[in-house]
């Protein structure tokens, strides 16, 4: 079976549901479908916490965000990429000011902003602290007014479909009835977001498993910068759930087990008992992740059953300012840690959190391939660059889904074509493999969470905060084992109706492309810049690096990695310097 | 665009519903207690209209009124009666948002505000009656 | 404590099943291990074929309600040690279709959701250019608790309205029209009116409570919903009296 | 779909109107006159029952108390048959008796109080 849509998007988070609403207003006539392997509203975007980041205060300027943005990304950002999201931020966040998000205010009326890690101003836009629910909420019930807007809910994608060079649609399985079906298009943007499940303890949700990165790359599109993958500096230590970095812009200390704030330790800058932009404690993420570890092999950390821990002291900010500005927070702290954070210390520790690489697109949100585009975590336009700063992952979704969906209405418009028999092939061979993993019974009955258990350790290992060419050789080698153990993946469950395991089976498949990517771009990567340290090569080397890892497929399925040269329009590579 | 695949399971629901959990059984008592308002309607036009047909006639239903099934019947619905009063106070600050100079008062306050009346109207009401 | 802790959970495979029936699985019993982890361990360790929903697992994105002990809860918010020493009944939420073992058919809600509006109507849209409407952190707080709705459907399992009536267009809609309804930035309450105050809206509930019981956000439907009949009874009575004015 | 017309808010009214004033005044009548008077805790004499009752402003104040409770009575009692005992299929005679009872015991209620 087939159907036809102008623009198919893959995702409903943040970036998938704008792109969609910008298709529908870029072009009313077109059919615009949004395929989500989870109902849009549970997207990971819901999670996000923090807030969002635009200019909108009269003493900052466009180019101080952007200035922020380039030194937090330690220049590997692409300079005309920062600066189109920095001019289109404000105006992408007051869009959705009009659509009904409720952002926290001033007494007047207008918007509120907070201070974030690594902005020199407070610019970060926010809704109490839960700013991607309301965000996430807001679009999806928006998006219920535009009639026209296609959804299939929990249907999962499990392959684009190319033929030469240009993409013709996916294939899809409904999850409750297992159907499968060939869904083409003259145009398909990828948002199916980022692939924190690589990592054994992440913030990401279970949905997190890079699958939009593995199809685009198994289609043929270039992946990007793939070896920078950010630790957020405050986890809890079990579920790895996120303490958002605005309780450290509201105020909070690190602290390691004597009690000392010890980024001072690492040219952060100096203690204060306010927070000042751009130090201590609102230095970037990558810094403070680093910061961490080496705290721990100083023995200054805590040690607890699920690892060590610091201490994130929001006790001095009170009661009533963490019930108005992170109420969340302290619902987390109470639900999942026992602890209320009003009178105790939170335990914390670096974890998983965001993905800086992905597809490789231009400011457009075109990737290599005519008619893909990507948008949100999962694409790599290059404003993250080695490093993304809080707040700037939101507004990314919005102007980068907004462009993105702009391009494929116009693309979607001007270049219907009738697909080519060998797509239909394509297709059928796709339902056929589909139909054959279904029925797999695998001699070795290898479980699938064990495989997926040991490829996360190996990256733990071979590629966290701190990785080196050892590392990250070993990591390649085990990643190699586990491909050949995955092909013997076992599945119990032969049924059609809402097949789990066959979704947890396609998902490691696809974690594992991405994994094999991310060491293979760390392992050439010779230098350390931003979330990318390198112990054997702890400088960061701009003659040799100042360029984008690109990896792509090549025939005999192992990947190549190229270097593609930054874009640098008025900033120059300079030192980045917090705290002073 | 899910399309159901008709062989999903619906869970039948029991005749008597409300007896499988606490907090259901509690609502339909809480509903149940209109009938004994009814009754008590009844009760008091018997009780005009004793009164308007002379002192004789008031008598007997004083008497009668003190026969026990009649004196049970009413303790039972006094008890049905106070839950009434009790849940319907207690749910009142949910549907209605009073507002006192741009402030909205704290759902606590209207409670007791409606105690407090409560308390009022029923002193008003036994004085009338027995002064 | 006991090292371990006995889950009996409802399966219900279409293709062999014509009602559910339970299955006992022992997991471990740990601290801080939600109702959701011990079902991760099952799907993962000991039978791959049991299937649910879940995603955050920081109770943010609705996915894992689940009917535990007869309660409807999120299962990513429900910890084991609270059960112990069980056994811990672990059913698909009540009040919808089951699809299989603990998934649940919610499109009957999805297919509600837009006909009440859920988004800012106005009348004439101005220009993003002219920068923000204003609202005030009081006018904020106005709806703000109508706006925590993750959607998790625990309300509509806990309303035994809903079950006897499935047309009902149920606690968590009306709480969401009444999100946008109270939103100083709206003028859609009069276009939502008609959906909202027929029978199969705000008067085929009767205030039974338990939505807001079981809401694990504080939303509060049974009180949205109490709020709006008493706007809407209002609007009837001014429409009698003044039948000719527009609102 | 015609909603305008639906009677529902009006009922919804008469039966919260009727709820509230039930929670109000029925509990101290009800003891007084159900328990403490038949209990011959409080004797009052008849005439004085009598002057109070011939008080206009009495008689009104237990005509409303009197419609709005029936109204609170009907109103919960039809819901209560619709989904205690599943009985929706039987809806429009359900609501004809409920409603029907309560407008007749207003009738009399009022026949009563005009000509004590
Ligand atoms: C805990 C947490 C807190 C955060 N806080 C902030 C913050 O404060 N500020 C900030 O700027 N950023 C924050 N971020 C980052 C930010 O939330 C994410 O980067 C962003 O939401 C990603 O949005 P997205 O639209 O790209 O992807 P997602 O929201 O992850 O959506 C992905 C979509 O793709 C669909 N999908 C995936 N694979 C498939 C498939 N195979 N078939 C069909 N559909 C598929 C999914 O169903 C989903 O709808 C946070 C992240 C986390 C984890
Ligand atoms: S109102 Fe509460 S219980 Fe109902 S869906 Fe929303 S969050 Fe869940
Ligand atoms: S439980 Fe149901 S009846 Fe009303 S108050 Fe809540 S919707
Ligand atoms: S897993 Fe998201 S709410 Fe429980």
């Amino acid at each position: 079976m087939s159907t036809f849509h102008d623009v198919v998007v893959i995702g409903g988070g943040g970036a998938g549901l704008r792109a969609a609403i910008a298709v529908a207003e870029t072009n009313p006539a077109l059919r615009v479908a949004v395929i989500s392997k989870v109902y849009p509203m549970r997207s990971h975007t819901v999670s996000a916490e923090g807030g969002a980041a635009a200019v909108s205060a009269a003493d900052d300027s466009l180019d101080e965000h952007a200035y922020d943005t380039v030194s937090g990304g330690d220049w590997l950002c692409d300079q005309d990429a920062v600066e189109a999201f920095v001019a289109e931020a404000p105006r992408e966040l007051l869009r959705l000011e009009h659509w009904g998000c409720p952002w926290s205010r001033q007494p007047d009326g207008r918007i509120a902003v907070r201070a974030f890690g690594g902005m020199k101003k407070k610019r970060t836009w926010f809704a109490a602290d839960r700013t991607g629910f309301h965000l996430l909420h807001t679009l999806f019930q928006t998006a219920l007014s535009y009639s026209d807007i296609v959804r299939y809910d929990e249907w999962y994608v499990t392959k684009i479909l190319v033929d030469d060079g240009r993409a013709y649609g996916v294939v899809a399985i409904e999850l409750a009835t297992g159907r499968i079906e060939t869904i083409t298009a003259s145009a398909v943007i990828v948002c199916t977001g980022g692939c924190g499940r690589v990592f054994p303890f992440t913030t990401n949700a279970n949905i997190k498993t890079g699958d939009g990165m593995a199809l685009a790359y198994r289609a043929g599109a270039a992946l990007k910068d793939m070896e920078f993958v950010q630790y957020h500096p405050t986890g809890l230590p079990f579920t790895g759930i996120l303490i958002t970095e605005a309780a450290r812009a509201e105020g909070g200390w690190l602290l390691n087990k004597d009690g000392y704030r010890y980024l001072q330790d690492y040219d952060l800058g100096t203690p204060t008992p306010d927070p000042v932009l751009r130090n201590m404690e609102l230095g970037p993420r990558d810094r403070l992740s680093q910061a961490f570890v080496h705290e721990f092999e100083k023995g200054r950390t805590i040690d607890t059953p699920y690892g060590p821990v610091v201490n994130l002291d929001l006790r001095h900010l009170g009661a009533k300012l963490i019930d108005a500005k992170l109420p969340f927070v302290r619902e987390l702290c109470s639900k999942y840690q026992n602890i209320d954070p009003v009178t105790s210390l939170v335990p914390v520790r670096p974890v998983v959190h965001y993905m800086m690489g992905g597809i490789h697109t231009d400011i457009r949100g075109a990737t290599s391939l005519d008619g893909l585009y990507a948008a949100g975590e999962v694409a790599c336009v290059s404003i993250n660059g080695a490093n993304r700063l809080g707040s700037n992952s939101l507004p990314e979704c919005l102007v980068f889904g907004n462009r993105a969906g702009r391009a494929a209405a116009v693309f979607a418009a001007r270049y219907r074509q009738a697909v080519p028999s060998a797509v239909q092939a394509m297709a059928r061979d796709e339902e056929r493999r589909l139909a054959e993993e279904l029925a797999r019974h695998a001699e070795g009955h290898e479980r699938i969470a064990d495989i997926r258990t040991e490829m996360q350790t190996t990256m733990e290992n071979g590629a966290g905060i701190f990785r080196d060419g050892d590392s990250l050789t070993k990591a390649s080698d085990q990643l190699h084992e586990l491909r050949m153990r995955f092909a013997h993946a076992a599945i119990d469950d032969h049924s059609k109706d809402f097949n789990t395991e066959l979704i947890a089976l396609l998902e490691l498949g696809f974690m594992m492309d991405v994994a094999e990517s991310i060491i293979a771009c760390a392992l050439q990567r010779e230098e350390s810049r931003g979330a990318h340290q390198r112990t054997d090569f702890p400088r960061r080397d701009d003659e040799r690096f100042l360029a984008h890892s690109l990896i792509q497929r090549g025939a005999d399925g192992t990947g190549r990695v190229s270097y593609l040269p930054v874009t640098i329009t008025r900033w120059p590579p300079g030192e980045r310097i917090y705290g002073r | 665009m899910t399309a159901s695949t008709g062989r999903s399971y619906r869970r039948p629901i029991a005749l008597f519903w409300w007896l499988s959990r606490r907090s259901y059984l509690l609502f339909v008592l809480r509903e149940l207690s209109a009938v004994f308002v009814a009754w008590f309607v009844v009760y008091l036009l018997l009780l005009v209209n004793a009164i308007g047909d002379g002192a004789p006639s008031y008598a007997r239903f004083v008497d009668w009124s003190g026969s026990s099934w009649v004196l049970v019947l009413n303790l039972i619905a006094l008890a049905f009666v106070l839950l009434h009063v009790v849940t319907w106070f207690g749910l009142a600050p949910r549907a209605m948002v009073v507002r006192l100079r741009g402030h909205r008062i704290p759902p606590p306050q209207i409670v007791a505000a409606h105690y407090l009346a409560w308390l009022l109207l029923s002193a008003i009401v036994a004085w009338v009656v027995l002064r | 404590m006991a090292d371990e802790i006995t889950l009996e959970v409802a399966r219900y495979r279409p293709e062999v099943d014509s009602s559910p029936v339970m299955q006992s699985y022992q997991v471990p019993l740990r601290e801080h291990w939600a109702v959701l982890d011990g079902l991760t361990y099952i799907k993962d360790q000991l039978d791959g074929t049991l299937s649910f929903r879940w995603s955050c697992r920081m109770g943010i994105c609705g996915s894992c309600g689940m009917t535990v002990n007869g309660e409807p809860v999120l299962s990513c918010a429900t910890f084991l040690t609270d059960y112990a020493p069980g056994p811990v009944r672990v059913e698909p939420l009540h009040n919808f279709p089951v699809i299989r073992d603990l998934v649940i058919d919610i499109e009957d809600f999805m297919a509600k959701l837009p006909t009440v509006k859920p988004w800012i109507v106005r009348d004439v849209q101005s220009p993003v250019e002219q920068g923000e409407y204003l609202q005030t952190p009081e006018e904020l707080e106005e709806y703000q608790q109508y706006s925590m709705c993750i959607n998790c459907m625990l309300c509509y399992s806990a309303c035994p309205v809903y079950a006897l009536e499935p047309e009902f267009i149920g606690p968590a809609a009306i709480a969401l029209a009444q999100r946008y309804n109270l939103d100083s930035r709206d003028e859609g309450a009069a276009e939502r009116l008609e959906v909202l105050s027929s029978p199969e809206g705000i008067w085929a509930c009767t205030f039974v409570g338990e939505c807001s019981a079981a809401c694990p956000k504080g939303v509060d439907p049974a009180g949205a919903i109490q709020r709006y009949k008493l706007t809407a009874a209002t609007q009837t009575v001014k429409n009698l009296l003044m039948p000719r004015s527009k609102r | 779909m015609n909603h305008r017309r639906s009677p529902e808010p009006l009922l919804w009214l008469l039966f919260s109107s009727g709820g509230m004033a039930a929670a109000l005044m029925v509990p101290i009548l009800l003891f007084l006159f159900g328990i403490a008077i038949p209990l011959d805790w409080f004797d009052p004499s008849y005439d004085h029952l009598s002057a109070v009752l011939h008080n206009w402003i009495t008689r009104l104040i237990l005509f409303g108390l009197s419609a709005l409770a029936l109204f609170h009575w009907a109103h919960r009692f039809r819901y209560t048959l619709y989904d205690g005992l599943q009985l929706k299929r039987y809806g429009t005679p359900i609501a004809a008796l409920c409603y029907g009872g309560a407008v007749a015991g207003s009738v009399i209620a009022a026949a009563l109080l005009l000509t004590i």
